[in-house]
């Protein structure tokens, strides 16, 4: 047991932090450094510019989707690289997040399913940041049961013609191409209906509206479609097929691990170390020193957690649902550290003016942010369901919709 | 045992729903918390023509003459409708400091207009980033002026009266100050829920009238915190008492996997332990408020416990009324966040839950049922 | 809004005081103010004959069974006078857990369901404390799905003839009769095939044994039937109809209201009091002080809670299942109180010596007992369901058996 | 990045798992648990014929020479198993102390018996009910030999040997002591599982040897404590996961409602939490075996940190797992209760979680990694 690099790891590693002391932008680090809990401010810098720039060059020198064959843009590197690539890049890796859809879902379901013109068009663009896609899933009346959307297809001689709306999509305004599921027959049971396209976000009758979050900020989409055609040539799968096509893109999520969960502990600890109360410094206080301990040893479990499975992938495994409690865990204790946060701070703890507010106002960001974070995703029930279904086996929760044709399930309103 | 409200209380209680609904609707919420408006006047003139705001002040002096469980009944209708505008620091804080520590001559110049709504009050307190206690006060009383400097007050930039507490040589003492005098400066400042103000006084030789005994400020400023803690409990509830009634019709009206999302035991459960804990803090409130009408000497007590367990029951409410409406919660289009916001403005407003959690058992150890 | 009776009340209150100052056994009291969390240990008294001869004094003075009719034991009491006399009882109702079931739950159950001359011959006995009964409900395979059970009733003449094994009938050893509650037809819908009996415990066929629990003592019983009679008129209800006699059954239980729900409160505030740890009082530790807030804030929750339902009692209102929220609030709090309890006490927590034990050893007899509150008279979810659906209006749970005849419901092992 | 135990270390848990399904079933743990043995002499015999108890003690000193990952293995396995033994106090407290403090010549003396399993070691340290500080320790050594009583030895009992923390004019020092010495009484105490020994050692002029440098007794007892902490925590771990497994399978058979009790949520989501917490004290654990096997620095947080979130993983699962089985799960006849009485236990064994906690923080504290 320990944490060392394989002799083969720690060369990739010095290799990796070479090139990236040479190349990343070192400019933005001050405010790379500040970037958490979903936001990024990079001044008067450019953030969509300054993102695909660090993207292009590291693609050219063969660091971007690092385990994709190097026929569609990557070189082919192995999941365990990945991660050290991951760790090595630290805070540039905040101007990833533009490519993090494309990248870890989009990507990889073209992969499986595109001809072999369309890999070889879209995928090298993609994985330099010269083309960005989004992935058009949720929709407002089905979130946790997405099965249950009602974007409706329509074949109309070669082309496929949509209606209906999307929403939650991350970064349409920045994307140049979409990944869609939709219905296509309402008559069959839920899953069996779906079918998968991708599309070109610039086609005619699509409509793209963000959507202003309850803390005020706006990293979200809405997308509405009004008799958009897509040629059945973009089609991923086989009619009806969809839901397999999308437990795959969402399978691939599965990957994505090795970089951290934020948890806002290391703030935490930041702030009672400064923060003064009427008794003096607030770690000495012992009902802070309590909730401390039990936040440190849920951070602290998180991040071993990770190394266990950073070490399954280094032997050639592949990480189960057990990633699930990242979020679960890293959710709510972000919420109840912000309200005990904010409680430390005493009436102070109402301001939001960084320059007013301790720690530049962390607290009053993560406490509005934090309710999303228990929400996106994937629901703390539903990744509640995951661990007790697919880690410990129990069976699943009896079905309303089981074998209903989807047009006769209940809606409610 | 009579534990409840009485009927004419009920009564009461539904004449001011009803105005409500009429005139603070979310929207006239948002109309607040989106603007620069402070709070929204025309509510405040509807409450004036109802006379809500002299509810539990004399009739001698301008009020309406009822008690104290009144104005809780008006404190939660107004918690649960998010009422904007600065009812709490005038009624709550400004009149309650008024009743505690002036004498009859000071009632009389002052207790009239704010019965009548014409005149806003507040209480300015804190000066610095942390709990208020008597030695973060340093706002200073010389021949007859305040010199200082007052943050976090609420509804500063609107308020015509504020009680200030402030030293000289004797100690603490609690004053009365003409906000509209030239040496008074104002900042707004932003915060978790713009549809309640909060500004930054600052005084430059501001005139003011002292209340009370020279050095007796602190300890009125207990009594005053610990009556509004109760007012304000009553405001907690009503708000939590409305979030987790979204909660719960959304969960009826919300369909996944062809169910109601409400026949789940994962969102039932949670909307049951929302109940128990809103339930608990419903009944401390009770408590408070029978402690606060007869003036029992067990207030500080009561006053403690229906704060800390109304502050909570609002946040859990809140933050899993978000949780049950998923996404859609934390869109700014959905009410949600109102509800959360405030939820989290009201748990500090007189000050942070563990302050009070430690008021709370202080009394418990001086108290001899152990 | 006050605390204060009304005239009527204090007048009651008034001469309930009186005849129990004048009449209580007080040379048990020193063992009675010792008595909580299920246990009551009389020293060289014998409970049983105590416990008779309290009731027996009370039938006489006509203090028993307060609010049944008066041909049956009882003098027509208001409910409200019932927790006024609960109230001024206080530690002597110790005395009455022998008879709880039968007044509470047989008795009410006998009086709507059984003939005039059986009311007669069975109530005033069982008020009077001679006759003692028991109820014969859950079973081993059927506890949170009452309805799930399995003891069979086959008719045979003038006769039925059960046979079948109860569980957690608490009592039973001591109990002259006890009311039953059978299957009499597999073939119909669960809910409909039941029907119930009451029996002598003497009967020829029924066998009695303790159940040890967890925590080494045994407050239960199990049951087991083997070919025993019962004659058809000691039928309650119509063949069939046994769920809707059992519903009578269970809804009394919540007229039991008054009796404050024993939260362990006192006895931790007393605790942190006098204990002192490495660092002084422990109630000088802010830790404690934030754990013994939210304590407080709980017990008196339910305090007031029991004032408001008293309140509806006084004007004539029927109290609903709001008041399953006391023993949901208090097991949990139990638990957690006598984990921290223990834990305070560091190393010599683990000591049961009431002897060497802080406080006697309340906690650890604390931490051993309260597992059970949590699940007795209905567990946590239960209790968590029927707040949800009964008081907030939430839809049922999706029913796995619904319609189905109870020998085709899935049951496992 | 190899986190993870060895193919090896698997090896050996497997074949411990193997010999304690064998000795040490549920039977074998009422046993103790019902009778007046203080523990269960012949599947220690057991252990001996394996080797298990020198497993982290080198060869020289009669040992298996193999470290603390594969004990960290074998503690899972017995904390698993609820084994009735006196490992914990002669493998991970006393053994460890002559480690940590003995010179030479005192470990080839001591050692070889504690390694073989021959005889019997543990620590006496706390005299009063409450934390263990230094100024609790009043037992005097003086003219070589040691007067005072000791309370809650962990397997006093059967114990051959105790390292005794005590003081004299220099502070406070360890000692290996003989405890079959003729001045030694031992009174047996009644505890929240009897599956495990306690007692009071009461010491009238008993021979003794000092370990380590006089004065530094202390500070080599809080070295000893985070050895065992980790040790301890496996075991923890060992107990919550067989816990969790218990409700899991029962949950699974278990009808009602014509369904298993497994199928709903509330049941399945309190399962998922255990497993989370479960979870996440293993990865600490692993942490702090690293930490113990590689001697780091880090060794003090990495064995708070595992002892507090492994004590909290074992008392959630436990504690549920009886919840899960519902009124079976309260009966003696069911396994839950073994579990939950040794979760509680092992809780305060080493000093309660407050203490731990604390300790925890005050590293965070000195550490700069904000």
């Amino acid at each position: 047991m320990n944490f060392d690099d394989t002799p083969q790891e720690a060369e990739f590693r010095s290799s990796v932090r070479h090139w990236i002391d040479d190349n990343a932008p070192k400019y933005l680090l001050p405010y790379l450094e500040k970037a958490s809990f979903a936001t990024m401010d990079l001044g008067d810098y450019n953030a969509n510019d300054e993102s695909k720039a660090w993207r292009k060059k590291k693609f050219d020198a063969g660091w971007a989707c690092l385990s994709w064959p190097q026929e569609y843009g990557g070189v082919g590197a192995s999941p365990i690289e990945r991660v050290i690539w991951q760790q090595e890049e630290g805070h540039y890796a905040a101007l990833g997040g533009l490519f993090t859809i494309g990248e870890g879902m989009c990507g990889p379901t073209v992969m499986s399913y595109a001809s072999e013109g369309q890999k070889k068009r879209y995928l090298p663009k993609l994985a330099a940041g010269e083309e960005v896609w989004c992935q058009l899933f949720s929709e407002p009346g089905s979130g946790s049961d997405l099965a249950g959307l009602r974007t409706k297809a329509e074949r109309d001689g070669d082309d496929w013609v949509i209606n209906g709306q999307k929403i939650w999509t991350s970064g349409a305004h920045h994307s140049d191409y979409g990944m869609l599921i939709t219905r296509t027959d309402p008559s069959v049971a839920k899953h069996q209906g779906l079918t998968m396209f991708f599309l070109s976000m610039k086609s005619p009758g699509v409509e793209i509206r963000p959507i202003k979050q309850a803390n005020g900020q706006s990293g979200f989409n809405e997308v509405y479609f009004t008799d958009v055609r897509i040629p059945d040539a973009q089609r991923l799968g086989e009619v009806g097929n969809g839901w397999s096509v999308s437990l795959t893109t969402l399978m691939n999520e599965r990957l994505s691990i090795g970089g951290s969960m934020p948890t806002g502990f290391p703030e935490m600890l930041a702030l009672v170390k400064s923060l003064q109360t009427g008794e003096g410094l607030a770690i000495k206080d012992k009902a802070v020193r309590d909730k401390l301990a039990d936040w440190h040893c849920r951070t602290s479990g998180l991040k071993y957690t990770s190394s266990r499975m950073i070490s399954a992938l280094s032997r050639g495994e592949t990480p189960g649902p057990e990633a699930s409690i990242g979020k679960l865990v890293a959710g709510s204790m972000m919420q109840d550290m912000s309200m005990v946060a904010l409680d430390l701070q005493d009436l102070s703890g109402i301001l939001v003016d960084p320059e007013l507010a301790e720690l530049s106002a962390r607290f009053q960001a993560m406490l509005l942010r934090s309710p999303a974070t228990r929400v996106e995703g994937g629901t703390d029930e539903i990744l509640r369901n995951i661990i007790a279904e697919r880690v410990l086996g129990l069976p699943g929760d009896i079905r309303a919709d089981k074998g209903m044709a989807f047009s006769d399930i209940p809606t409610g309103r | 045992m009579n534990f409840e409200f009485s009927e004419d209380q009920v009564l009461l209680k539904n004449q001011i729903r009803r105005a409500l609904d009429d005139h603070c609707r979310s929207a006239d919420v948002r109309q607040i918390l989106e603007s620069d408006s402070p709070h929204d006047s025309q509510l405040w003139r509807v409450l004036c023509e109802m006379g809500v705001q002299g509810t539990a002040i004399d009739d001698s002096l301008g009020g309406a003459g009822a008690g104290y469980l009144e104005l809780c009944v008006v404190a939660e209708e107004l918690g649960r409708a998010l009422a904007p505008v600065p009812f709490s620091s005038s009624i709550f804080l400004a009149v309650e400091a008024l009743k505690v520590a002036a004498n009859n001559e000071q009632k009389l110049a002052l207790l009239p207009g704010l019965a009548s709504g014409e005149k806003i009050g507040t209480l300015a307190a804190w000066e610095i980033n942390g709990p208020l206690q008597p030695d973060t006060i340093a706002m200073r009383w010389e021949e007859g002026v305040l010199n200082g400097r007052k943050i976090l007050v609420p509804d500063g930039d609107v308020a015509d009266v504020a009680i200030v507490i402030a030293r000289d040589d004797e100690g603490l003492s609690l004053f009365a100050v003409d906000l509209t005098d030239s040496g008074v400066t104002r900042e707004t400042l932003e915060t978790i829920d713009p549809s309640r103000n909060f500004s930054t006084l600052t005084f430059n030789a501001v005139a003011g009238q002292r209340l009370g005994d020279a050095g007796d400020g602190w300890n009125l400023l207990e009594q005053v915190l610990n009556r509004a803690a109760v007012l304000v409990a009553f405001e907690q509830i009503g708000g939590a008492q409305r979030a987790l009634e979204m909660a719960t019709d959304y969960a009826q009206e919300r369909y996944a996997f062809g169910r109601p999302i409400g026949s789940f035991q994962a969102v039932k459960h949670m909307l049951a332990d929302m109940y128990v804990d809103l339930e608990l803090a419903r009944s401390n409130c009770y408590y408070g408020a029978w402690a606060l009408s007869t003036d029992a000497d067990e207030l500080p007590l009561a006053a403690a416990t229906a704060r800390v367990s109304a502050t909570q029951a609002f946040q859990h409410c809140s933050k899993n009324n978000i949780q049950t409406h998923g996404g859609m919660g934390f869109t700014w289009e959905f009410d949600c966040h109102l509800f959360y916001r405030r939820s989290n403005l009201l748990a500090v407003l007189l000050g942070g839950q563990s302050v009070w959690k430690d008021r709370l058992v202080s009394q418990l150890e001086s108290s001899d049922a152990a």
